[in-house]
């Protein structure tokens, strides 16, 4: 069944116990972000620190999200791959993940890389289910590079001009 | 059921004997969002294209007649259809750029040197105000929220029941009202709203009507001018017929007096450097070269659909209907989101799975071949309406059968089973 | 003759075959106002449609994946076929609401309370003006003339010289310019305009520049990107694609920055009651349920002419225009209006036949089953800077023979003589 | 051969010498038309009088015209059917040309109405030279319209509010 190669089992833990959910303090950055299909959305805040070389680093990653199976999933295991990475190394991670997703199935997922997360590879067989996977991912990205360019201060994807 | 032969019909659509996902056949349930075709549509439209294909209204040979005569006799068709005279009918490419059609043309009457007669009629300022309903499609909101914006007048609009009706008795309408913009059917609901009772109300303040038929006229008899509207807007590809076209009704009197959209060649009357003067409509209205073979596409999806009866049709979709409401409701844990008995409804039937997200409904019922659609169906605010980010929509057309509606209540029983809520 | 098997391919076009008054084979000389489809774009269109058919965008099923995918690509094909990149082509039903979209997002700019960078970019008032020429088609003059009466700008041009050519002395360009807008190749002279001395000028002001390229990329190899043009539009129809699709292309950083022309579904980001907010382009400036199968058609267009090649096209119809030319020259009575040499020159031959009206013209040539268009091509300021009404023009396509143009100049031949002219 | 049906020795004589031509004074009402599709135009001038009767009489049409053979001839045969005739007669003939010209080929004219105008039956063949034959017949009824309501002043066809 082709079903369960996308909902793997991990994907139904997460989405049943997502890891990580609420809003929290303190934050340097948030994002809202929404899927404008489906009307799913998440708000994400991300809390950077910095490491002893000066490097900053992932802290805490807080949200609140509404979505599907799909979307709650994969932005709990996102918390797990990226709290505590260096800001850099987690950008590395974002960039394996769309790459795997938006791969239409033909992108080998590096699992050193991208850890559980693989699983979402079944995602990239249907292409209407990519957004769904990415919204908490692309939520993140725009936190940090708002957390890096000046912190704190909510914000919404900037489309719609 | 109906005096149909759903299954001789459904021979006359190559798609629906096709398998998807691992060789499932098709239960096409979307047909709300966009409808199959008949082979009689694509025959029409490929014959006209191999013999009298050449741009309208411009030519003086032979195959430009053909195609002038092809392209007027498919208005005449189509205006018959909906109780219309062929004047009255205007083709754009989609329902939307009707709406948004008349919307600019208000717009336009609007601002800078137009003619003073039709400031004085469809101008809008400050004091105007816009009515429209919380079930519109984002077509029928949209351009109305940016008609505000750029005038100055104000959106009102007619709340929703919890039981998917419109509120009447909070009626935003006033001496204020300019225009009052609904849809016939809901997209979502499968409300069929009062459309007299809102045009009575309408002409009581002198306020022009606008009604969305995209949901009405695919699937039921409708008259405009028995209706008693003075704009209505429908879709080519919801109703049998080709992409790219639709149809935007207007009194021939309003269409008259009313300002250009669109402005380009074949609806001009004399072009200078220094301005220009306009076509009588429909022509004022059709600028560049029209989707001539689309025309005569839904002339022939017209032409199909009155060769089974639009009474038929509806006598059809309403027992599928009534089959997918009766057994939907069996299912414990499922909401019907709209009216759940049969009185002034039609058949698109939106409904919640407790603990599932629609787009997980969706995801299921498409690994079984049933095609339906997950989210917002382009009415974000009557989902919000009903706290709700999502729903799972069947919609039906006349090709469906019963035996589908109960693909799509197995379906969302499978889901139920597969996240464990079942 | 160039080495194209002329003959071979004109089997690919069922309606060159057939015959018109009485018997005669039909010679087609009006594709400059819409061109014949091979029946690889046909097939293309109907596969796709008893196959993938579905809302794009929309849907979650596999049919709407399928529909979604084979309607990006089709962008993605056009999009290379003239240089650009797939998120600055916009579809449109015709060229001629390309150009319109361009017009009334630069009107939605200087209305109400847009954003202000759109607005600090691209709004337009009594101290601004855009300047067209004295050649331009209807299409490309009308929503110009518009524009100024809305928002006050003043509309100024470019003469044309007796040769034909843009007056590039008398240049109307100035500080005060926003925007330059012209043909690429003019439809009734057949001249191609220097678009890059234009652009420089444009630039040198701070203009924006939009190229009608309707008559240019149907017929040579177009790369937008190397022009430097800011927008361009073309129609499907004149390029062996469906009616009802057009293309705009317009600079992703421009694009991104424009408010949107026509709303309604999927150009959306977030709708509710009180306002919405827009979707990246180019879903931006595609409102309600695409032209999907036109698409899908067009894009099935675009590799027909790849696999001929662009410069193969470009070569054969320069052999038909110059043969046009030489032999129409030879005809006393007859005058060419526009250049007479190839350089800078495409394939609209227009002329008038001293004596003999130019519909009595097409008349005895449709008499022959020569297929030409009369009147004033929807560029009447043009005609009236040459002092007449109207002109017979004839214009070429890939699939045309040298045969064809000696049936027309044979066919001019015998109207001086039915009218004792000769 | 079928141009001989459309361009009958008639019509080609009027053309050739069109009768009434020139525009003259006095005049009651003026009616400018164009053919938007050519670019073709004429500018018609018709002057009534009234007969013992007190009926409106038409008096003379004059015209300045350009255009194709079609519709110059027309214009010239229109101005010998009705310059003589009671405004009311006048209108019966140019109903019975109208039906005649945009009746397809599928209306037999009335030769003791329409006269030597029978000649144009061929014209409804081709639909696209319709207007052309129209063009100064429909100048003259607009004039008229004109001359019964406000008599004097120019005008031009009022579709383009
Ligand atoms: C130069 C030019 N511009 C614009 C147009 C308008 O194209 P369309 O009618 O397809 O919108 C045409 C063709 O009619 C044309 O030749
Ligand atoms: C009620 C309603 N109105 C308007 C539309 C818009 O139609 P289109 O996308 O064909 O313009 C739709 C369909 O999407 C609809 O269901």
């Amino acid at each position: 069944m082709r079903l369960s190669q996308m909902y793997q089992e991990i994907i139904l833990d997460h989405y049943r116990n997502p890891h990580g959910a609420g809003l929290r303090e303190p934050f340097d950055a948030e994002s809202f972000q929404i899927n404008p299909t489906c009307g799913d959305e998440v708000t994400l805040r991300v809390a950077l620190k910095r490491d002893s070389t000066g490097e900053p680093v992932v802290a805490d990653i807080s949200y609140y999200a509404l979505g599907c199976s799909i979307s709650q999933a994969a932005t709990s295991m996102l918390t797990d791959l990226v709290v505590g990475c260096t800001v850099a190394d987690s950008m590395h991670i974002v960039g394996a993940f769309k790459h795997m997703v938006q791969g239409r199935g033909a992108v080998e997922p590096d699992e050193d890389v991208l850890g559980d997360a693989v699983a979402f590879a079944g995602v990239a067989k249907y292409p209407a289910r990519v957004k769904c996977a990415l919204l908490g991912w692309m939520a993140y990205q725009d936190a940090v590079a708002r957390a890096v360019e000046a912190p704190a201060g909510p914000s919404q994807n900037g489309a719609g001009r | 059921m109906s005096p149909l032969d759903v299954a001789k019909l459904r021979a006359d659509f190559p798609l629906l004997s096709r398998t998807v996902r691992d060789n499932r056949p098709l239960v096409y349930l979307d047909s709300g969002a966009t409808s199959q075709r008949p082979r009689q549509v694509l025959d029409a439209e490929r014959a006209f294209l191999e013999q009298h294909n050449a741009a309208v209204h411009r030519g003086a040979h032979q195959l430009a007649e053909e195609a002038t005569d092809a392209y007027e006799s498919a208005r005449a068709r189509i205006a018959a259809f909906v109780g219309a005279r062929p004047n009255e009918v205007v083709f754009t490419k989609n329902a939307t750029e009707g709406i948004n059609l008349v919307a600019y043309s208000l717009g336009n009457a609007s601002i800078g040197a137009v003619d003073a007669y039709a400031a004085a009629r469809f101008a809008l300022g400050p004091d105007d105000e816009i009515v429209v309903t919380e079930m519109e499609h984002h077509a029928n909101l949209v351009p109305w929220q940016e008609l505000c914006r750029r005038t100055g007048a104000t959106l009102r609009w007619f709340g929703v029941t919890s039981a998917g009706r419109l509120d009447l008795d909070d009626d935003p309408i006033s001496e204020h009202t300019k225009l009052v913009a609904f849809s016939h059917q809901s997209n979502v609901l499968g409300t069929v709203n009062p459309v007299k009772e809102l045009v009575a109300r309408a002409r009581a303040v002198g306020a022009l009507v606008l009604l969305d038929a995209c949901q009405s006229v695919p699937h039921s008899p409708v008259d405009l001018a028995e209706l008693g509207v003075d704009f209505a807007v429908f879709s080519g590809h919801k109703m049998l017929g080709p992409s790219g076209i639709g149809v935007l009704y207007g009194r021939a009197e309003l269409l008259a007096a009313m300002p250009p959209f669109l402005t380009g060649g074949s609806m001009i009357e004399l072009v200078r450097m220094e301005g220009s003067t306009y076509a009588p409509p429909p022509q004022r209205f059709e600028a560049g070269v029209p989707m001539t073979s689309q025309a005569v596409g839904l002339a022939a999806a017209v032409d199909y659909l009155n060769s089974i009866g639009m009474a038929t049709v509806a006598e059809h979709e309403r027992e599928l209907t009534e089959a997918a409401l009766v057994r939907l409701a069996d299912v414990p844990g499922v909401r019907i989101v709209g009216p759940t008995e049969l009185v002034s409804r039609g058949g698109a039937v939106s409904f919640l799975v407790e603990g599932v997200h629609a787009h997980d409904v969706g995801q299921v019922l498409d690994d079984r071949g049933v095609a339906v659609r997950v989210g917002h169906h382009c009415a974000w605010p009557l989902h919000r309406r009903f706290g709700v980010a999502a729903t799972v929509r069947a919609t039906f057309a006349v090709y469906n059968t019963l035996h589908e509606v109960d693909a799509l209540v197995d379906g969302v029983r499978a889901a139920q089973t597969f996240f464990g809520v079942g």
